[in-house]
């Protein structure tokens, strides 16, 4: 074998503290090293143009490239020798960057630790065969998980594009938190007249097929062919029959059921359409809260259904579909604000969250769009806002920023000065956070034009007194501890990730982070991609978002899977376990533990083997692992490469 | 009529519709006997069971794969079929399992301790039980050893005695010698520093010849012609004389036997140089026993645990970083 | 060289063996039988170690003159650092054997090695191709037999012309009697061992003769037929029932062969790191399924009965066969003693002469 | 031996591809400062690590062995980890037996957003392994001694 190895400067990223030309001096020396050099950025143009000079000049027949994580670039640089006639297996990375020059500035000990990855490399890369891929067919058919605003821009782009779009949402309807919301910023237009036509388009796409009150139960099979169980919740309600005429929910006697969709501002009935614009509008039955589900007599819904859709015997139903790639917009949740015992821990009525807040604004909400305080009804005067409330605070595990409360709380001060002319909002900030496209001029507006009154400070306590309660907290600006009157307080929560979006990343085998957001492929390059191939990001499930960045990413989810599923055939990963029968004693040790069911039993001759169903294998290498006589061995991971690059370092 | 002649009884029944038993019969000297495999009624005659039926039969069943065979089993025998059942090396139903009662087997290297300063166990004459006792014909006369003073190891912490999954048993069952094995010996090995296990593990391996008897006495050892202890794809030990490599293969034939060593002690046995390589998988097991609650070949429709694994393992403490 | 034995009886008391011991250790890496947990090894004397002569060495001490691995040369194929992918290629022969002696090994230990001498002296080329790693190891080895008190029930010495008396292939034959050891050497490497020891005294001379008569009086009767071994296994060769019926209990692990003193085979593997390696010869036995195993995967011995002929048939018929007679078989009986489903060679070599006659 | 024969030991970490490959990415573009006695061995998924890998590398000459996957549940592959965790809970229990300090070796896990943690991991298993020392090595055949050269 003729290597060749390159060591990249990456400008100073690396070469700041790696002498990058004693390490090419050091290859050189290794076995089958035919060439070494040190190269300013391998991967700009000039860099993988000499790489592939230097494997024409050389007679090259494998290639390291000692720069950047694999994780980054190993795709770049096996294009790069495919282009010079090698086979893209024939390449291996040595990570001097990540695990080198960034974390340490000992150049002594980065030149020899760098030296050191580079053996290893070299090594394992003795051992490297040529690898093809074999190509299969798949399935055009995408699942968007969550029919928020995210979502639903996903499902309508990749529809429009022609895929047929499975859409699941948890909820009795579409339209996530953008649905709750009266107006939206900096526009202060209003959320449901952009977002019901949406809503609608879902509707009504022939492309599209909506689930809602549904979850995704299960997911099997990989990029190009998952196997997706949906589970459709029992409604008690037959939706083929229901017209959404409402009838069920004026007569339901169970009238003081909390009601989800208004965030528990005032109660709702048993049966329910969450609201005027639901899509689908279909009646649904909350079952803790009906009467004849939990106490076996009531019955009133099914009396007065006109078309008899009421069905107190409905089970759970699982759907199965098989789909291409697959779209998580899961969204998020609020924290739970009840643990800040300074705000009245949920004890003082007239404490409420944001998005209560936001119901009562709306017009379609409980109050009918009237602001009046959960205690008495009366108009409020004196608002006080409070940010900040679970954000940026480490104390309780959430010292990010939740980015859109500056703005909503801006927009919310706005709508009390319209709604209630005489009133005074007053607003306790941490810091203003407004860095999008006329932000910043709208946050300046709500203080300037509609006296808002913005005071930089925590707030330390709020206590009742009388039919008021009492804001202490502190104006760090003038440097005096302030109290505020308020008729009513509203807490802008931070937002957290959704409750169950680890078990949903556990079904689609994608990473998240410590908060349980979802891990996508590269903060930068791959921002809607995971790790997991046919799986994209979405919306706040990825990280929080405001509506417009919402949108803008999940139109890029659909992008990304209209991508991938507008080819018929998939090529499969060549880096998948294959079988020396000769050695194979039919045990079946790895047709137990292979966790996608990818290795099973032939006969050959009379005996029992293992064979490897290629398309099927992900390369997990379990099965090698388990295998005592390493019969199965995993392709480009084999026992001997990477005994290969322990013995590079452990012997002696 | 004595057991041993029931137990003749049976496997002369068993052969009437199955080609092959295999047990024991008299070996090459009188502290030895060797596995038998009858055939007819005259093989039937050599079959002698007891103290002698040291060798563990289970450990043909693989390459017997097939062939409907029968065994005559001890308890531990017993296991180490259960073992290749459950792990479906060999099917339950081309096995025909004959048990017995054992009150224990003999441990030749016991016999040479006891025999220290007189002679060698190769130059006793005769051996001839009585009850609990065992009288040999020596070159200085007649010894008279106690059963339970030169009977394997593993007999002292037997819990298993009858072949529990025989489809016929011979005699009446015995009461296990202990209820819980307690790793005694280990416990006694560790009272040793580290430095000193290691020193120990050194100068032991530098013995080993690496004949390879303790994995191809080891019943659950099914790769047998295959073994990585010779391959070179993959290449984990060279052939070399040397003790990293030869302890390397004990760790190999350790960590493959991890959950699935029942304790026969066959590899320990077989070792002419006299290794304790039983010792090494015993770590495991009692790990195994005390992490998931399993012990090989006592329940055929159990998965072996490291074929399997729970989502909260609660007998496993990760470290905290 | 054989000596006039007469001249050359020595004395050593049991006091001074020790004394005698370190003399020898300091010419030389000097063997003796050790007692290691429930074995018996040679190993290299050192100061204080106490010599094992009542229990008999579990292995044969063949390797110190074939150890279970050798370098036969090492190489480097680093090259000009000038001109990296220009691989260079040093060879380096293994460096030379000391001078050895082994201490009591058994008698039947030496006749062992004559089984593998005419093999690594080139018998089959006409002594063109000498195995100078096993020669010159052989060479500078010097060997101090003991003459065996009793014989174990797996011994068999005297079925393959030997006795537990015997010196052949020995430098020096050392008896126990009254007070100490009578040495006698056979060879002049043995007698320059010995020659600072003190002559022994005609009762000590008489003493050792008869514990030597008394030695081979105990020694087991040969069978009377043994003659016709190599022709019974020779008849046999086709006798698939035969094999399979004896080796079925065997599983065929490497036990007999690496305690045998006349197995020789060895196998050839390359082991490299980076740019340099070695190559190297290590023990491999004849029982085992990758002895033969061939690069196409086809194996000429895949069943184990088949191995089992050729170890049987090899030392009493092949190679009795080119080699005057002589089995390739000192009789010490390791192969039974330790094999631990209890094969038993001498049966079976029993068992073909009796089924050849029947054939 | 390391050619930093004062400063560093040699410790080996096999780390899974997806997250704690990952994690040490995110902990590098973080600049989280590191010692720098680790040498990372890329593997798919824990579940491929075979523990005779880390049996082989102690028997090597290795003074600490870490490995780190993908948290339980969050495997990339869906069940390697927890195969993984069983097989390397009982090595780590196996160890002592051996006469090797089990704190020698560790695994853990380690997502790939975890930069800060893995920074943790390494300064903490480093720390632990210059507090043992360098591992007395185990002897091979003389013949075999040309062979080491090479990692000096």
């Amino acid at each position: 074998m003729r290597i060749g190895v390159f060591i990249c400067h990456c400008g100073s990223n690396i070469a700041g503290t790696v002498d990058c030309a004693a390490v090419a001096a050091k290859a050189a020396t290794y076995p089958d090293v035919a060439y070494a050099t040190d190269i300013m950025y391998a991967c700009a143009e000039p860099g993988q143009d000499a790489i592939i000079a230097a494997i024409k000049e050389h007679q090259l027949s494998g290639v390291v490239v000692a720069s950047c994580t694999p994780r980054m670039h190993e795709p770049t640089f096996r294009k790069t020798v495919e282009r010079a006639g090698l086979n893209r297996y024939m390449f291996e990375m040595a990570n001097i960057r990540e695990h080198v020059s960034w974390i340490g500035k000992d150049i002594e000990a980065n030149t020899n630790k760098a030296a050191e990855l580079v053996r290893m490399a070299a090594a394992k890369l003795r051992l490297n065969k040529e690898l093809k891929p074999k190509s299969f067919p798949v399935t055009k058919r995408l699942l968007v998980v969550g029919g928020g605003v995210a979502g639903i821009q996903a499902a309508l782009d990749a529809a429009d594009a022609g895929l047929e779009v499975i859409l699941v949402e948890k909820q009795p309807t579409i339209g996530g938190k953008m649905a709750k919301l009266d107006k939206t910023f900096p526009t202060v237009d209003c959320s449901s007249c952009i977002l019901g036509p949406r809503m609608v388009d879902v509707a009504q796409h022939p492309n599209i097929t909506l689930y809602a009150y549904s979850e995704v139960e299960s997911v099997s099979g990989y990029v190009g062919n998952f196997d997706v169980k949906i589970r459709k919740k029992a409604s008690y309600v037959d939706w083929v029959k229901c017209t959404g005429c409402g009838l069920c929910t004026e007569k339901c006697p169970a009238r003081k059921s909390y009601d989800r969709f208004n965030e528990g501002v005032g109660p709702t009935t048993a049966i329910i359409i969450p609201f005027p614009q639901a899509i689908p509008k279909k009646a649904s039955i909350e079952r803790e809260h009906c009467r004849l589900l939990t106490g076996g007599k009531c019955g009133v819904c099914a009396k007065v259904c006109p078309t008899g859709a009421i069905n107190y015997a409905m089970e759970d139903e699982i759907i199965e579909a098989r789909v291409g790639g697959i779209v998580a917009a899961t969204g998020y949740d609020l924290i739970d604000w009840k643990i800040y015992e300074e705000y009245g821990g949920g004890r003082y009525p007239d404490v409420v969250t944001s998005l209560q807040y936001e119901r009562m604004l709306s017009a379609s909400g409980p109050t009918g769009g009237h602001i009046k305080r959960p205690s008495d009804g009366v108009e409020p005067k004196d608002v006080v806002f409070i940010q900040c409330v679970g954000s940026r605070d480490p104390s309780i595990g959430r010292p990010y920023c939740s980015g859109f409360c500056c703005m909503y709380t801006a927009k919310q001060a706005i709508l009390t000065k319209d709604h209630i002319p005489d009133s005074q909002s007053y607003v306790f900030y941490m810091d203003i956070r407004s860095p999008g496209k006329g932000y910043d001029e709208f946050t300046r507006r709500v203080q300037e034009e509609y006296k808002a009154r913005y005071i930089r400070g925590r707030v330390s306590l709020v206590y009742p007194k009388g039919n008021k309660l009492i804001v202490r907290g502190a104006d760090t600006l003038m440097g005096v501890q302030v109290e505020v009157e308020a008729d009513l307080v509203v807490l802008a929560v931070g937002a957290e990730a959704a409750s169950e979006s680890a078990k949903l990343a556990e079904k689609l085998r994608i990473s998240y982070d410590s908060y349980g957001f979802f891990m996508e492929g590269h903060p930068k390059l791959k921002p809607v991609e995971t790790n997991t191939a046919g799986v994209f990001l979405a919306g706040a499930c990825q990280g929080l978002k405001d509506i417009p960045s919402s949108v803008a990413q999940g139109s890029a989810a659909a992008a990304k899977a209209i991508g991938l599923l507008s080819r018929d055939m998939l090529d499969s990963d060549p880096q998948i376990a294959f079988v020396s029968a000769n050695r194979c004693v039919g045990c079946g040790k790895c047709i137990e533990v292979c966790p996608f069911k990818a290795i099973q039993e032939i006969d050959l001759r009379g005996q029992p083997k293992a064979e490897v169903i290629e398309t099927v294998c992900q390369g997990c290498g379990l099965c090698n692992a388990t295998c005592p006589q390493g019969a199965i061995q995993l392709s480009h991971f084999t026992d001997n490469q990477i005994l290969a690059e322990v013995e590079a370092l452990c012997r002696f | 009529m004595s057991i041993q002649d029931d137990i003749k009884a049976a496997i002369a029944k068993a052969l009437q519709d199955i080609p092959c038993v295999i047990g024991w019969g008299a070996g090459p000297e009188p502290l030895r006997a060797t596995p038998l495999f009858m055939r007819n009624a005259a093989d039937v005659e050599n079959f002698t069971a007891g103290f002698l039926a040291v060798n563990n039969p289970a450990l043909y069943l693989p390459s017997c794969k097939g062939v409907k065979t029968a065994l005559v089993v001890k308890g531990c025998d017993a296991r180490s079929v259960g073992q290749l059942v459950a792990e479906n090396l060999v099917k339950r139903d081309e096995l025909y399992l004959i048990g017995y009662p054992c009150s224990g087997v003999i441990d030749v290297d016991k016999v040479a301790a006891r025999l220290e300063g007189k002679c060698e166990p190769g130059e006793v004459t005769r051996l001839r039980e009585e009850n609990e006792d065992v009288i040999l014909d020596t070159p200085g006369g007649e010894v008279r050893l106690a059963k339970k003073d030169i009977a394997a190891d593993k007999c002292a912490r037997c819990r298993y005695p009858n072949a529990e999954s025989a489809d016929v048993f011979i005699g009446e069952k015995r009461a296990p010698v202990v209820d819980q094995d307690e790793y005694a010996d280990l416990a006694d090995f560790e009272k040793l520093s580290l430095e000193e296990r290691k020193a120990f593990w050194e100068k032991e391996l530098s013995r080993c010849i690496r004949c390879y008897a303790c994995r191809n006495a080891c019943p659950l050892c099914v790769c047998r012609d295959h073994c990585v202890a010779s391959s070179r794809e993959p290449h984990w030990l060279t052939q070399a004389d040397g003790v990293r490599d030869k302890l390397f293969f004990q760790l190999i034939h350790a960590t493959h036997l991890a959950g699935r060593c029942t304790g026969c002690g066959e590899c320990e046995r077989a070792c002419p140089v006299g290794i304790p390589v039983l010792t090494l998988k015993r770590a495991f097991s009692r790990q195994v026993e005390d992490m998931f609650g399993y012990m090989a070949g006592i329940d055929v429709n159990t998965t072996p645990p490291l074929l399997t694994f729970r989502l909260e393992e609660p007998e496993i403490k990760e470290r905290e970083w | 060289m054989v000596m006039n034995t007469d001249t050359a009886q020595k004395f050593v008391s049991f006091e001074a063996l020790p004394a005698f011991l370190a003399k020898l250790a300091a010419g030389a890496t000097l063997y003796a039988p050790r007692r290691e947990n429930k074995a018996v090894v040679y190993r290299p004397w050192q100061a204080g170690d106490k010599v094992e002569l009542s229990l008999r060495p579990t292995e044969s001490c063949k390797h110190v003159v074939f150890p279970r691995s050798e370098e036969l040369f090492s190489f480097d194929m680093g090259g000009d650092p000038e001109k990296p992918g220009k691989a260079g290629l040093t060879l380096q022969e293994a460096s030379e054997p000391g001078p050895a002696v082994v201490f009591a090994a058994l008698s039947c230990d030496a006749r062992g090695f004559l089984a593998f001498d005419p093999v690594y002296d080139g018998c089959g080329t006409g002594g063109k191709a000498k195995d100078t790693y096993y020669l010159k190891r052989r060479e500078k080895t010097t060997l101090i037999v003991r003459t065996c008190k009793s014989s174990l029930n797996t011994c068999f010495c005297t079925w393959v012309g030997g006795s537990p008396a015997s010196s052949e292939g020995a430098d020096a034959l050392l008896t126990e009697i009254n007070g100490g050891y009578l040495l006698e050497a056979v060879t002049d490497k043995g007698a320059s061992l010995l020659a600072s020891l003190p002559a022994a005294s005609d009762e000590q001379s008489a003493a050792s003769r008869a514990a030597r008569e008394q030695a081979v009086q105990s020694a087991p009767q040969p069978p009377q037929d043994m003659i016709k071994a190599p022709a019974a296994l020779g008849a046999l060769f086709d006798s698939a029932a035969f094999w399979e019926k004896q080796s079925a209990h065997c599983i065929y692990c490497g036990a007999c062969t690496y305690l045998c003193p006349t197995c020789y085979c060895f196998n050839i593997t390359d082991e490299s790191n980076g740019l340099k390696g070695l190559r190297m010869r290590s023990w491999d036995n004849c029982m085992s399924p990758l002895f033969t195993l061939e690069t196409s995967g086809h194996n000429p011995r895949q069943e184990k009965a088949n191995r089992l002929k050729n170890r049987v048939g090899h030392k009493f018929s092949y190679y009795p066969k080119i080699h005057s007679g002589r089995f390739s078989c000192c009789g010490c009986g390791r192969c039974i003693k330790s094999c631990p489903s209890s094969v038993d060679i001498r049966k079976i070599v029993l068992d073909a002469i009796k089924e050849a006659a029947n054939v | 031996m390391s050619v930093l024969n004062t400063k560093e030991l040699r410790i080996i970490g096999f780390l899974c591809n997806w997250c704690s490959y990952g994690g040490a990415d995110t902990a590098g573009v973080g600049r989280f400062t590191q010692p720098t006695d680790l040498r990372v061995v890329r593997v798919p998924c824990s579940g491929r690590i075979n523990p005779l890998f880390i049996l082989k590398s102690l028997l090597g000459g290795a003074d600490g062995v870490l490995v780190s996957g993908c948290h339980p549940r969050d495997c990339h592959y869906a069940e390697g980890n927890f195969y993984a965790r069983r097989r390397l809970e009982l090595l780590k229990g196996f160890l002592p037996v051996l006469g090797i300090d089990p704190r020698r070796f560790e695994y853990t896990w380690v997502s790939a957003s975890e930069g800060q943690r893995w920074q943790h991991v390494v300064e903490a298993f480093t720390a632990q392994i210059h507090g043992l020392g360098p591992a007395r090595g185990w002897p091979e055949a003389p013949e075999l001694e040309i062979l080491n050269a090479v990692a000096r």
